[in-house]
């Protein structure tokens, strides 16, 4: 088996505000996030907003540097990189973002918009091909050529997140990491580039990260899920068996909210868990403890660790783990 | 999905206004620059041909404007004043501008600490009124057209970069400048490819009102007698001249606050026009 | 059979141009909808279904008109003067907006905002009001209603203000309920509750409820008639379970099976091809026509009319005329 | 709160400092030397030598520095070469004219602009909002002096109205008093209801697209009410930051328009000491201008505070 393209360890960001007097204040976005992910597969992340998610993505994209813990891609630290190699490696991952109206520098040409990391990475000599082969992207994501010449503006939501994944292929990176990239767009088009992102998998052999908020597009897409709750992993398996049965409660939860065309309001009401507001920030214990059905005293005091609960899954839940113990 | 249509088609109503504001604005500013074009190479008489014999004749009888007290002609003194002020004003806001524009767009990338200093300092040098910096400067520099230019431009970089950050702060969470990065560009390469081109408008439009504002400082300063030394005619001098004799020869105080109000309402309509034209977020009222 | 207390006939929304017809968003609107009925209006950007639920209200942007005729309890609304609609907002229909960010007042307490409009419609003093705005927050399942009552909008979660919003669209005990996607700016864990809390309301007050959604998910959930918009114009109307299980609209078709769903092996998703058209760039014949796997050369040059097959199911679509007239 | 009030005060008085040492270091360093500007060209040496020590310039500047600032807090500003009095008293003297002058003006201006502002907003494109634009336009092209110059030809001269100019001192009774006001006022005023006007307008239009003002109208409030209830307060933040800003160009306006009038306040106070060159005063004037200033913007600082609760959970 080849080793994992990106190993994540104990990766943690805390956000500070920081102010010109007085005291500031850190919230963690990402805690201790230890992951893996495999060459060539799809691998969903899936989370509601706080999560920790988009937190996540940037990270492994080094848009941005941990508190602590690190990222391996491909064998090399990429935080421990002095900053001219970081840049250069910056080539093998690329990210997609959400918003198809805010990721295209309204200012640009298409076809500079696709080219501009190539002006980045590529040599000297292979520049006067930047042309040819934003050309040959354009149509590997199923626009015509002549698109180049024309602004952002001139697109639909999902034409402009065609143009998003063409500039971040065109330096044929290992890792796209894509967040929410579909979340922007309207049903129709949406399918469109869910089966796009397939297609490039199976033709150029990109490992994806994608993230959505959205159970159903990462059931239908990814090979494997990872569900993050409150800048934790809580459970990482392979999708279908996560999504058909879940382990962690919050997993649940999640799986038992989501709507499809046969639930009906009322059938099974919510109302009846408890819930409460989340009580500022809780030092130790489970972050899902105020919410959690199951919870016991152990879960407010000490927080579960992400490990194997012995049918190939990660679970980080005490009750989930006192079963196989 | 929310409905909030940007620009509507067949808002005809605002598009026109937007195009006659922007109109009425080159208009007066081109004509005002073609005067004190006009004025370096001709004016009706030399602006500093002293008439006795004419002095303080009223408008139409001695050159179309009059004369004044020592029987200059008015007209040509406006004209030549036209020059003195726009070029000072350029000059000023052309220095103020360019610092304050690099200092907003430094301060905007850097953040954090470097940005918050940058700010208070802004707040600091904003806190003195550019007259009482230009009387600072012109107790020991001695009056003349760079004590005004120094003591106007002083006041335009935190005006600058105040806005630059301000519109540059806007653009730097943007998801295009993230995947330059991700493209591997710097800072400084960021901000001039993609920061800089996406704030051009804001920029524009802060020029044509900070000109005004120096074509009013200007006046003001000369008013004080902090400007352009005399002979060379300016229209602040002229109206402090003229505060002498507003019983016996009024046209004398008409002709250049005209100059400068006309001056300033150009440059304001112009920054107005094109504010509406590059950038119409204009939202429609429910 | 009464009369249904909302009635929409023929309605049409478009942007007021100088001389001659404005540039129109939406045409053809006719609906009805009873007392304890829920109607879903689904459709993607563009189709004009927000702008159904604010001309409903009364409240379209400025520069966009309405024509055709709305009635509520047989009162025409479209002909009456603001101060008029005034006292029909809030008290006969109430309206809920998607973006709980933005729809409250920043500056105002939200026991206040609620008890805005019961001060306004009922005349009853603040005090009472103020009472009456905590009993409803706590109706919204807003624990601690007393003290968040006293709070500031920014203090709330997005789950919380929009329960907020919910408190202020019943405060006056409507008899129609408006909600435009008033789940989509939030989580799926709070969607459901939120959508819960509504279809107690509608089944205890005996309110009736008309839900915008881009989401089917959410419209088959709660409503038990559905409304497929698409460019302005309605494609298919009928009871949500037919609409789901049998669609006769090809559009209503794609939308299913482009439906994010497990694939069995490498199977690709079944896309509809194409953009969603905007308002201005619509093409010949049938809206939908230049993005149909069904067309036919006729779908390109003609509009096709409204086909109601009775029962409240209707579709526009030239294939089903004449795959009826077949049958028939 | 309080430890939000705490750091805007702390703020306040790190300014205050930077704002002391900057005027203090730009005297002190530019090029001449008070002592010699003082007593002209000819002056002897020991005569200079002399002055200079009585200056304290023969001292290190930091050391100046505090000297100066140790007599700011005792209210002693040094005295003045040309009139030979202590500076503070001249300065307080002349302030009891400039402030009731700046106060008069900002009044005015609000007056004129706010409901301008918000009238033109609430009727768009109406003959008001017409009218309101024209008005700003004109207003904040015409330099106050020379409005000041133009009412006084026509309320003085022609008319004989009020007087051209001058002032008869508080002593001399309220009225006299305001009536010789009046006028300058007005020309302080005008040029910032102008640009009020349009910060008032585009503010309340800004607001009236919120999705909140949509809410309260699907409440069934008048358009009227949730104007004056929901968009105003929110409106009102914008209008006083502007506000704060443009007290700064009321500064500069009043030197100017002090001297159109012969009032004798700070701002001609600051234009005879740039003749004389008296440069113990003109620091005064600029200090105690710079810190009004500031000072009023920190007033606008705590005006947010009270009107928008957002930025009071700042602290929290």
């Amino acid at each position: 088996m080849p080793p994992p393209l990106v190993e994540i360890a104990n990766l943690t960001r805390d956000f500070r505000n920081h102010r010109f007097f007085g005291i500031s204040q850190t919230t963690r976005a990402l805690d201790d996030v230890t992951l893996q992910i495999d060459q060539g597969s799809i691998f969903g992340i899936v989370g509601e907003s706080g999560s920790g998610k988009s937190t996540l993505a940037r990270l492994m994209v080094a848009l941005d540097r941990p508190t602590s813990g690190k990222v391996v891609f491909d064998g090399e630290d990429i935080f421990s990189l002095p900053a001219a190699a970081l840049r250069h490696h910056r080539r093998n991952f690329q990210m997609v973002f959400q918003d198809p109206f805010g990721s295209l520098d309204p200012r640009q040409k298409v076809g500079r918009i696709i080219g501009e990391p190539l002006h980045v990475f590529a040599s000297q000599s292979a520049r006067g091909r930047v042309s040819e082969r934003v050309a040959a992207m354009l149509e590997n994501v199923g626009l015509p050529a002549t698109a180049a010449d024309l602004y952002p503006h001139q697109f639909s939501g999902g034409q402009r997140q065609r143009i998003a994944m063409a500039r971040a292929l065109i330096t044929e990176p290992k890792l796209v990491v894509a967040d929410e990239p579909v979340s922007a767009l309207d049903l129709s088009v949406q399918a469109q580039i869910l089966n796009l992102v397939l297609d490039l998998r199976d033709t150029q052999g990109v490992t994806f990260v994608f993230i959505s908020h959205n159970l159903a597009v990462i059931d239908c897409i990814a090979d494997k899920v990872g569900v993050m709750h409150s800048g934790r992993l809580v459970e990482v398996g392979p999708a279908h068996e996560v999504f058909d049965q879940p382990r962690h409660p919050y997993t649940h939860e999640l799986r038992a909210s989501a709507l499809s065309l046969d639930n009906e309001i009322g059938a099974n009401p919510v109302a009846a868990r408890r819930r409460q507001t989340p009580l500022g920030k809780l030092t130790g214990g489970c972050a899902y403890y105020a919410q959690c059905p199951i919870a016991v005293a152990r879960c407010s005091v000490e927080r579960p660790q992400l490990r194997p609960d012995g049918t190939g899954r990660l679970v980080a839940c005490h009750q989930v783990a006192s079963v196989t113990e | 999905m929310s409905v909030r249509p940007t620009v509507l088609p067949g808002d005809k109503r605002t598009s026109v206004a937007r195009s006659s504001k922007l109109v009425a604005g080159l208009v007066i500013t081109g004509v005002l620059c073609a005067i004190a074009l006009v004025s370096l190479v001709w004016t009706p008489l030399p602006p500093t041909k002293i008439q006795i014999a004419y002095k303080l004749t009223a408008p139409l009888q001695q050159g179309l404007l009059g004369t004044d007290q020592l029987g200059r002609d008015v007209l040509s003194m406006v004209m030549v004043g036209a020059w003195n002020s726009l070029s000072t004003a350029v000059a000023a806001v052309a220095i103020g501008g360019s610092l304050g524009t690099v200092a907003g767009l430094f301060a905007a990338a850097a953040r954090g600490t470097p940005e918050a200093l940058a700010m208070r300092a802004c707040d600091i040098v904003f806190a003195l009124p550019p007259i009482l910096s230009a009387m600072m400067l012109g107790a020991f520099l001695g009056t003349g057209r760079w004590t005004a230019i120094i003591a106007i431009a002083v006041f335009m970089i935190p005006v600058f970069a105040r806005v630059v950050c301000g519109a540059a702060r806007q653009i730097w969470p943007r998801d295009y400048i993230q995947a330059a990065r991700g493209a591997g560009k710097g800072p400084m390469l960021i901000s001039i490819e993609h920061v800089l081109p996406n704030i051009s408008s804001q920029i524009i439009v802060q020029v044509t009102i900070q000109l005004g504002l120096a074509i009013l400082t200007e006046a003001s300063l000369s008013f004080l007698g902090l400007g352009m030394p005399p002979p060379s005619p300016t229209w602040g001098r002229m109206l402090a001249d003229s505060q002498t004799y507003l019983a016996q020869a009024p046209w004398l105080a008409v002709a250049p606050g005209l100059a400068i109000a006309l001056a300033v309402f150009g440059l304001n309509m112009l920054g107005d026009g094109l504010r509406d034209t590059l950038d119409p977020r204009t939202p429609l009222l429910r | 059979m009464n009369a249904p207390l909302l009635e929409i006939d023929n309605l049409s929304i478009a942007i007021d141009r100088p001389g001659g017809a404005g540039l129109p968003l939406l045409t053809d609107i006719s609906l009805q909808l009873g007392r304890g009925e829920t109607l879903g209006i689904v459709g993607e950007s563009g189709s004009g279904k927000s702008l159904l639920a604010l001309g409903v209200i009364g409240l379209l942007p400025e520069g966009i008109g309405s024509s055709g005729s709305i009635r509520l309890d047989g009162t025409e609304l479209l002909p009456l003067a603001d101060d008029d609609l005034c006292k029909v907002r809030g008290r006969r229909i109430g309206m809920i907006f998607q973006e709980p960010m933005t729809a409250l007042n920043p500056v105002m307490k939200v026991g206040d905002q609620i008890a805005e409009g019961i001060v306004w419609h009922r005349g009853v003093g603040w005090c009472d009001a103020r009472r009456d705005a905590v009993r409803l927050l706590d109706q919204v399942r807003i624990p601690d209603a007393a003290i968040r009552a006293k709070s500031y909008p920014h203090e709330l979660s997005g789950g919380q203000r929009q329960r907020v919003g919910i408190a202020i669209a019943l405060a006056s005990k409507p008899d129609l309920l408006i909600a435009d996607e008033p789940t989509t700016a939030l989580d799926v864990s709070v969607q459901k509750e939120i959508l819960e809390i509504l279809d107690e309301h509608v089944r205890n007050d005996g309110m009736a409820l008309m839900l915008v959604s881009h989401d089917l998910g959410v419209i088959a959930a709660s409503c038990r008639r559905t409304m497929v918009l698409y460019a302005g114009a309605r494609m298919e109307e009928g009871l949500t379970e037919e609409v789901l299980s049998d669609p006769r609209s090809p559009y209503t078709r794609g939308l299913l099976a482009a439906l994010p769903q497990r694939r069995i092996g490498d199977r690709r998703l079944a896309a509809i091809p194409g953009n969603v058209p905007g308002f201005a760039a619509l093409p010949p014949g049938c809206r939908f026509s230049d993005r149909c796997p069904d067309r036919i050369e006729r779908c390109q040059t003609e509009l096709p009319a409204w086909r109601s097959f009775g029962n409240g199911r209707g579709v526009r679509c030239i294939r089903a005329e004449t795959a009826a007239s077949e049958a028939g | 709160m309080v430890a939000l009030l705490l750091r805007r005060i702390a703020s306040l008085i790190l300014t205050l400092v930077a704002v002391s040492v900057l005027i203090y270091g730009i005297m002190d360093l530019l090029p001449g030397d008070p002592a010699a500007i003082a007593l002209g060209t000819s002056a002897a040496a020991d005569t200079l030598a002399a002055l200079r020590q009585e200056m304290g310039l023969d001292q290190p500047l930091p050391l100046r520095y505090v000297h100066w600032l140790a007599g700011l807090f005792s209210g002693d500003l040094g005295s003045s070469y040309t009139y030979g009095v202590p500076v503070a008293g001249l300065v307080v003297e002349r302030l009891s004219l400039t402030l009731p002058l700046a106060a008069l003006a900002i009044v005015l201006s609000v007056l004129i602009a706010v409901p301008l502002g918000v009238t033109a907003a609430a009727r768009r494109n109406g003959f008001i909002d017409h009218a309101a634009s024209i008005f700003a336009q004109i207003s904040i092209a015409v330099p106050g002096f020379w409005l000041g110059l133009l009412l006084i030809m026509l309320f003085a001269v022609e008319l004989g109205w009020t007087p051209a100019g001058g002032f008869p001192g508080w002593q001399a009774g309220l009225l006299p008093c305001f009536g010789a006001l009046a006028l300058p006022a007005v020309a302080l005023a005008l040029p910032q209801a102008g640009v009020l006007t349009r910060v008032t307008r585009a503010a309340v239009l800004d607001v009236l697209s919120e999705d909140f003002v949509r809410t309260a109208r699907a409440k069934g409030i008048s358009r009227q009410v949730a104007l004056w209830r929901h968009a105003m307060p929110n409106a009102m933040v914008p209008v006083i930051t502007i506000l704060g800003l443009q007290f700064t160009f009321l500064v500069a306006g009043a030197v100017l328009v002090e001297n159109v009038f012969n009032l004798p306040g700070l701002g001609r106070l600051a234009y005879q000491a740039l003749v004389q060159r008296d440069i113990v005063v003109m620091q005064a004037v600029i200090l105690v201008f710079s810190v009004l200033v500031i000072v009023v913007n920190f007033i606008v600082e705590l005006a947010q505070l009270v009107l928008d609760p957002r930025m009071r959970s700042d602290a929290a």
